[in-house]
């Protein structure tokens, strides 16, 4: 068993899938399954390889870098393939009942996605990023155009123009650290990069490139409209992992590259950048009028917590983790969140907030779903979003760093009061004019199965922990 | 020689497409615009791999970019494809400032 | 600025390469400029594929041929021939630029823009790239064209999930557009053109596939020459593609070749390993594969989804 | 003897350019594209001597490929702008 | 001067002449002649005087089927433009 090259089938299980699902849709659905189900056995092969033997390289086809490409995995890529697993897991069965007979595109789009997200977090080369990360922002594209209204296709396109400019900016950065170097291998890179004007500005392409594709304040302009306008399993995706695997990248490269090119300034800007992502974030989200727009507005808030971590990444290791259970628990909470107002919508055929009574009544397990994941983006004990804020706060004490606490609680504040703009209505026991949809069971225990795994990720805290110190 | 002269052209229409991309709102000219940014970064590339001694440019900057070519033209199909559907359902062909709901 | 002077010195050419050289830069600015900015839509569409083709020129002079191959085929001609398309369909040939102002974002774009000439001229010197790595191990690559080596066995990881792109591209204009390319009935002429091209076509198409085994040339080529083709069939009326599962399968097959080969290298090694006697063959059975699909794909791309109405959500 | 070639590809390449006046000019779009197919034919001399100047054999397939393809945009151009119906 | 070269030479003018003519004939019709038929001379020179000096019977092959291809091609899309025109009568100003 652990000498099987799980690290290769992580990457081929999915993309297989993806093909199979193009070849037979007729039976889209149940290959979209069982490639799941292969690419959860492969992700938690690989997880426990690594827990055992430590960080792995693979040299694909057998050649070295620099002349070939290495797949490489530390314990930072099992808990990103982890987190991927523990959204699409269930999005896949909530899709089942989504999205009924007609969407068989879907099957193979969600499973290129997933392909995609998963052999960026192993890729070891910085060419072979920009080619996952096209797979990616393409495939996310595709999806969010799939719901087939104006709006959604408005917020496509644009979603596609910022994700080429992102990914064209990464490139050029790649083109001239290559020039340079004499080598595409990440690694390597890292080792050799000194701190001279090109390698700052192919440093400084790159980065801007992922913040695009990541969607830091000011640059989230794409993402509300894309978000919000999509199918909700696609939504959940989008939200929850598609952002994360360009936040990966850019944590990779300042991890890999920062350690020998470090300009105070850029740390600095990222973590104000964070900052002014939670206030202008939050403060949309408590201004939205429909439920999905303040989901989504609440992504842009939430992403600015992980750049509050990056000024204090230098000084060790619970910025990393905090950094790191930032993505985890929003993952797993704004997924929730997303699938439920898919069954709000499914449920009464529109999401305006203020026609949102009476919501405990018709769909009691969504709305604890909403509470469950709420109490995780707030930051409430014992969530995956405390653990983090939590490791937030101690590195930001510990370096004497105040002012990134201070966000943190204002942060905190905000979504609360966002959050409790959803619940307020939402438990009001009053009667509903017109009568509701039925939902499928299966979409809202999906939900609060992930709103669940939100709140207890902070339990899990240590292993999880454990699993991410291998390698470093 | 040839390398400065097109690594300038390069430079050179990287900095147009992205101008032409923020200016514009016509659907197809943002895909023009696109293209052509992408032809900037690979003529880097290219003009970069030509100054190496063998009788060709450096295989590996011909590979990536043969690669990037590749991916352009399905970018590019999918940007027209969403163009075109957008035209026929809102009737309008460019992307102006749109708010919520 | 060392490597300025070096670079001046690489001048292989001398003068007449030089000035043509300058010839070819001033006419790529114009016409970027040109399409970008032109009043008319149609003549930006016109000259844009005008653009590829001067492009692909310029990556001869830069001594790339396998690029400008690609270029000319993709960039340009299918690329152009999407757009020509697309516009027809959109109406509206006549449209001044409307400008919006993102200033921000304008600023953003000078800024990287100057800080990449300075970056440009201002680094210590250029590598040498991968060059003596990769005529090092040529001999054990199976193929004796360096870029073929690299894009299906140095770095084939990269050109599978290339391929890939192609396909999810593929499925997501199918997910997003809801119609078929519609033509009146083709005049004879054109169908006699059609089957007159046809034969020297394919075998043009399949020469170039070929021959990237030893010089310039190869799977992308090879599928674009024969993707075009398969436009002009389908611009003179013909169907019988379009149909089905043989469809699917001709527009997976590349990736499906590699996933098959890919894996069962991996009985006796990594993924993607070939061993030596094998290379070379495996490697024309991949590009084949790959060719076909590129070709599908790219005429596809053009047509539409063929007899079916849009995704619909639920 | 290479600079002959190179020379002539530049002269080729001026005709071309002048050829683009008459692209930009219009006024039809016809007349764009009739403008536009300079490139099949003097573009392809331009490749040949280029690659006869630049001692590159490989260019003779770049022609070989650029003459199958330049049908595909005029005949493109043909089928979508005829008359609507 | 070699005879490949001198062909070569000939060929020149043909383009020229082409270009002159599409710029100056006064409608589309005789501008497609001009290049169209002048420019298929031009390139058939350049090709004759190439396929003199070619190494190889696959190179001068290679030669040949260039120019059969640029000249089926460039006469059909020319007659096929030609038609457009001829079917649209005087409504193509707007490029509808």
């Amino acid at each position: 068993m652990s000498e099987l090259p799980w690290i290769v089938w992580v990457v081929l299980t999915p993309l297989a899938g993806a093909l199979l699902a193009f070849l037979w849709p007729a039976q889209g659905v149940r290959v979209a399954l069982l490639a799941g189900l292969g690419t959860g056995v492969a992700v938690l092969g690989l997880s426990l390889q690594l827990a055992q033997l430590g960080a792995q390289r693979y040299a694909v086809g057998a050649w070295d870098p620099p002349l070939g490409i290495s797949l490489y995995a530390d314990g930072l890529t099992a808990v990103m393939l982890l987190m991927t697993l523990l959204v699409f897991a269930p999005t896949l069965v909530y899709a089942r009942a989504y999205f009924k007979q007609t969407a068989h595109l879907f099957w193979s789009l969600g499973l290129f996605l997933w392909a995609a997200l998963n052999a960026l977090f192993l890729s070891g080369d910085v060419f072979n990023l920009y080619v996952t990360l096209e797979l990616l922002g393409l495939s996310a594209v595709a999806l969010t155009a799939l719901g087939g209204q104006s709006q959604a296709l408005v917020a496509a396109y644009r979603y596609l123009l910022a994700s080429l400019l992102g990914s064209l900016s990464y490139l050029l950065g790649v083109g001239l650290l290559y020039a340079e170097y004499a080598t595409l291998d990440l690694q390597t890179l890292g080792q050799v990069i000194g701190l001279d004007p090109a390698s700052a500005v192919a440093l400084a392409l790159m980065a801007t490139g992922m913040l695009l594709k990541t969607a830091l304040f000011p640059l989230h302009f794409w993402l509300p409209p894309a978000h919000a306008s999509a199918a909700a399993p696609v939504s959940a995706l989008l939200s929850g992992l598609v952002v994360k695997g360009s936040l990966y990248l850019l944590l990779r490269l300042w991890l890999e590259f920062f350690p020998e090119t470090t300009v105070p300034a850029s740390s600095l800007i990222l973590g104000l950048l964070g900052a002014g992502a939670v206030v202008w974030g939050s403060w949309q989200a408590i201004r939205a009028r429909r439920l999905k727009f303040l989901v989504a507005y609440s992504t842009v808030a939430q992403l600015g917590y992980p750049f509050l971590a990056f000024p204090l990444l230098a000084a060790g290791w619970d910025a990393l983790a905090a950094l790191v259970y930032f993505m985890l628990s929003h993952a797993a909470a704004k997924a929730a969140m997303f699938l439920a107002a898919g069954s709000v919508l499914r449920a009464f055929g529109q999401d305006r907030l203020a026609e949102l009574h009476g919501l405990l009544r018709v769909l009691p397990l969504s709305v604890a779903a909403f509470i469950l994941a709420g109490i995780s983006l707030i930051g409430l004990p014992p969530s995956g979003g405390f653990v983090a804020k939590w490791l937030l706060l101690e590195a930001a004490f510990a370096t004497g760093q105040w002012g990134w606490a201070l966000v943190t609680l204002l942060g905190t504040l905000l979504a609360a009061g966002y959050v409790f703009r959803i619940l307020t209505r939402a438990l009001e026991d009053t009667t509903l004019s017109d009568r509701p949809s039925p939902v499928p069971r299966s979409m809202e225990l999906t939900a609060l199965l992930l709103a669940v795994a939100s709140l207890l990720l902070g339990l899990v805290a240590l292993p999880v922990l454990g699993l991410l110190e291998v390698g470093r | 020689m040839s390398t400065l002269v097109f690594l300038l052209v390069g430079v050179g229409l990287v900095v147009m497409s992205l101008h032409a991309l923020f200016v514009h709102t016509h659907l197809l000219r943002q895909v023009l615009a696109i293209n052509v940014l992408g032809t900037g970064v690979f003529m880097v590339f290219i003009a970069w791999g030509s100054q190496s001694p063998t009788p060709h440019a450096d295989p590996v900057a011909q590979a990536l970019v043969i690669t990037g070519i590749v991916v352009a033209v399905s970018a590019t199909a999918l940007a027209l494809a969403l163009a075109l559907r957008i035209k026929q359902t809102t009737g309008r062909a460019t992307l102006s400032e749109e708010t919520e709901e | 600025m060392d490597w300025v002077l070096e670079a001046s010195a690489l001048s292989l050419f001398g003068p007449m390469g030089l000035a043509l050289d300058l010839l070819l830069a001033a006419g790529l600015l114009w016409l970027a400029w040109r399409v970008l900015y032109s009043p008319d839509l149609f003549l930006s569409v016109v000259l844009f594929i005008s653009f590829g083709l001067l492009v692909s020129l310029a990556y001869l002079r830069l001594r790339a041929p396998d690029v400008a191959m690609a270029e000319a085929a993709i960039g340009a001609a299918l690329t152009g021939t999407l757009l020509l398309y697309t516009l027809r369909h959109m109406g509206v040939p006549i449209e001044p630029p409307r400008l919006a102002q993102h200033r921000l974002l304008t600023g953003l774009a000078l800024l990287m823009s100057a800080g990449l000439g300075w970056a440009i001229l201002t680094m210590p010197g250029f590598s040498d790239g991968l060059v003596v790595q990769v005529t090092q191990h040529l001999p054990q690559s199976g193929v004796e064209h360096p870029v073929t080596a690299v894009l299906l066995n140095f770095r084939a990881y990269d050109t599978m999930l290339e391929v890939a792109v192609l396909l999810l591209a593929l499925v997501g204009v199918w997910a997003v557009s809801s119609t078929e390319l519609r033509l009146p009935a083709p005049s004879a002429v054109l169908r006699g053109m059609v089957s007159v091209l046809l034969p020297p076509g394919l075998l043009v198409g399949g020469y170039l596939l070929w021959v990237g085994a030893y010089q310039p040339g190869g799977a992308f080529q090879g599928g674009a020459v024969l993707g075009g083709l398969l436009v002009l069939l389908f611009l003179a009326g013909w169907r019988a593609l379009a149909a089905g599962w043989l469809l699917r399968l001709a527009l997976g097959a590349g990736l499906l070749a590699f996933l098959a080969v890919g894996v069962l290298a991996m009985a006796g090694g990594s993924l993607l390993e070939y061993r030596l006697e094998a290379a070379k063959n495996l490697i024309l059975f991949i590009e084949f594969f790959v060719a076909l699909s590129v070709a599908a794909t790219l005429a596809m791309l053009l047509l539409g989804r063929p007899g079916s109405a849009g995704e619909q959500q639920p | 003897m290479t600079d002959w070639y190179l020379g002539l590809a530049g002269f080729l390449l001026l005709n071309l350019g002048l050829g683009l006046v008459r692209v930009l000019r219009g006024p039809t779009p016809a007349d764009r594209m009739v403008a536009a197919q300079l490139f099949g034919t003097t573009g392809v001399a331009a490749i040949l001597l280029l690659g006869q100047g630049m001692q590159e054999r490989a260019l003779v397939d770049l022609a070989l490929l650029l003459s199958v393809l330049a049908a595909v945009t005029g005949v493109a151009f043909t089928r979508l702008y005829r008359r609507v119906q | 001067m070699s005879l490949e070269l001198a062909l070569i030479l000939l060929g020149m003018p043909f383009f020229l002449a082409g270009t002159v003519g599409l710029l100056r004939f006064p409608d589309l019709l005789s501008r497609e002649h001009a290049v169209t038929k002048a420019d298929n001379l031009g390139l058939g020179l350049v090709v004759l005087g190439l396929m003199l000096g070619a190494e190889s019977v696959l190179l001068a092959v290679k030669l040949f089927l260039i120019w059969i291809a640029v000249l089926v091609a460039s006469a059909t899309v020319a007659q096929l433009i030609a038609h457009t025109v001829i079917d649209a009568g005087s409504e193509t100003g707007g490029g509808s």
